[in-house]
């Protein structure tokens, strides 16, 4: 079962990818949109290790209130770090 | 009657979520039940933002226009993703950004409309003035002799899209 | 039949994140997170019954729903209104 | 069977093309009013497909093992999700281009822009 094992290598190498860009983007918008891109593909995974739960909480929590917390927090302050 | 038709759509939309938990043509006895009391307290809550004012969508010639619309849509969808397809292969694009006037005078159409000028040939719909309903499209290929007149024939932009929108919601 | 198709999926995702991370602009980086988001939940649906689970679709439902409510408070940022 | 396989391999590649065709055109297009372009259509009609062949199959076991098979959840549910996918992506394509355009992108080669300049507050 190799070509499995293609789906297991790709997703967790473009979530470490994801999380350097989060830390590089001087524009904290874009980190905050990195960082969505970040919940997806930690969904995605928890989805490949058959953990439906698990994956829809994740799906929950960062695609929809951490960018939101996220979005409030850099309308009261500056946009650029 | 506004409630009762929030009731109504609230439990099928129940009942389809939650197809093939039994035995009884497909649903268990307490699925059905909490349905119920659920699609009660939903309409008892939200009737008056669900329908606005009128109840015209009830009518079922509505219902069969839009199914005709549906089946004529899904080829206009096919062709503008041949178009877009060959755009992106070869790269010949003729941009701009059009107004047009579709004459539409409630939200339900100006959704219809607007939705589905996004998902066909070479049009996006990018803004929209409130009071006189008129309509900013960007156009992937724009042909010169719509720019000549001012209030634009919106025929050759989205071929008949305004009137079916028109004769299922207007 | 259904694993080369999810393999094909996620190159195209790798795709469209690239353009997240390269792209001017915040407009362009939310319209390739929404394409990112299409893509994943096509990708759920194919793996879903390439796992022989049927309430993996559900995964897929929820997570439509809520990338949407998160297109929509960005593109309300980026509009620069209160909301 | 048979039939029904190579209507799933049909529905597969179409759908595989046109999420190739949307993703590399994200990457081609000069701005972001041509790119939701490429997005939206090819993405929407792409997964239609997939979606269209995972309900094919699912629905021809369903037909097979009887009315209480436990597909019936998976082609349902595929459905609600096809039908979530096409709405939701219609209004967050136009919801982007709303805002590209507020906040001040401009059309890149445009020959025309109706739009320029006017300020209409909601």
């Amino acid at each position: 079962m190799i070509e499995a094992a293609v789906l297991h290598i790709i997703t967790p190498l473009a979530l470490v990818v994801c999380a350097i860009f989060v830390a590089l983007f001087r524009d904290l918008l874009y980190a905050a949109v990195s960082l969505g891109v970040l919940s997806l593909l930690l969904s995605l995974e928890f989805f490949l290790l058959k953990a439906p739960d698990v994956a829809i909480a994740e799906a929950g929590v960062g695609a929809a209130v951490t960018t939101a917390i996220f979005i409030i927090a850099i309308r009261a302050t500056k946009r650029m770090e | 009657m506004r409630f009762i038709v929030t009731a109504v759509v609230a439990y099928l939309l129940y009942l389809v979520l939650t197809i093939g938990s039994g035995t009884l043509l497909l649903w268990n006895e307490a699925e059905l039940i909490i349905g119920a009391i659920f699609a009660l307290v939903v309409a008892a809550l939200v009737k008056n933002r669900y329908l606005k004012k009128s109840l015209r969508m009830l009518n079922p010639v509505r219902w069969f226009i839009w199914l005709i619309y549906l089946f004529l849509f899904f080829f206009a969808m096919a062709q503008a993703n041949v178009d877009v397809a060959y755009r992106v292969i070869t790269g010949r694009i003729n941009p701009g950004i059009v107004k047009i006037s579709p004459r539409l005078k409630n939200d339900m159409s100006l959704t219809l409309l607007a939705n589905s000028i996004t998902l066909t040939p070479g049009t996006l719909s990018v803004d929209v003035e409130e009071e006189t309903n008129d309509m900013y499209i960007h156009w992937i290929n724009v042909k010169p002799d719509v720019l000549k007149e001012m209030p634009r024939d919106y025929h050759p932009i989205c071929n008949s899209f305004p009137d079916w929108a028109r004769r299922i919601a207007g | 039949m259904w694993l080369p198709a999810a393999i094909v999926m996620v190159v195209c995702m790798l795709a469209c994140i690239a353009r997240i991370f390269i792209g001017p602009g915040a407009p362009t980086r939310l319209a390739a997170f929404d394409t990112t988001n299409t893509l994943v939940v096509a990708l759920m649906v194919v793996l879903a019954i390439m796992f022989e689970q049927v309430i993996f679709v559900d995964v897929a439902i929820v997570y439509a729903l809520l990338s949407f409510i998160m297109t929509l408070y960005v593109a309300r940022f980026i509009e620069g209104k209160k909301f | 069977m048979g039939a029904l396989n190579i209507v799933t391999y049909v529905f597969i590649g179409v759908g595989l093309f046109f999420n190739a065709v949307g993703s590399f055109g994200l990457n081609r297009f000069p701005d972001v009013y041509t790119r939701l372009h490429a997005a939206t259509k090819c993405t929407t009609f792409g997964s239609m497909f997939l979606i269209l062949a995972v309900i094919v199959q699912s629905a021809s076991i369903w037909v097979m093992e009887g009315a209480l098979s436990s597909q019936s959840v998976l082609s349902i549910h595929a459905i609600i999700a096809l039908v979530v996918l096409l709405i939701t992506n219609a209004t967050s394509a136009h919801a982007i281009a709303r805002a590209a355009h507020r906040s001040g992108e401009k059309p890149a080669r445009a020959v025309v822009d109706d739009l320029e300049g006017k300020d209409i507050n909601d």
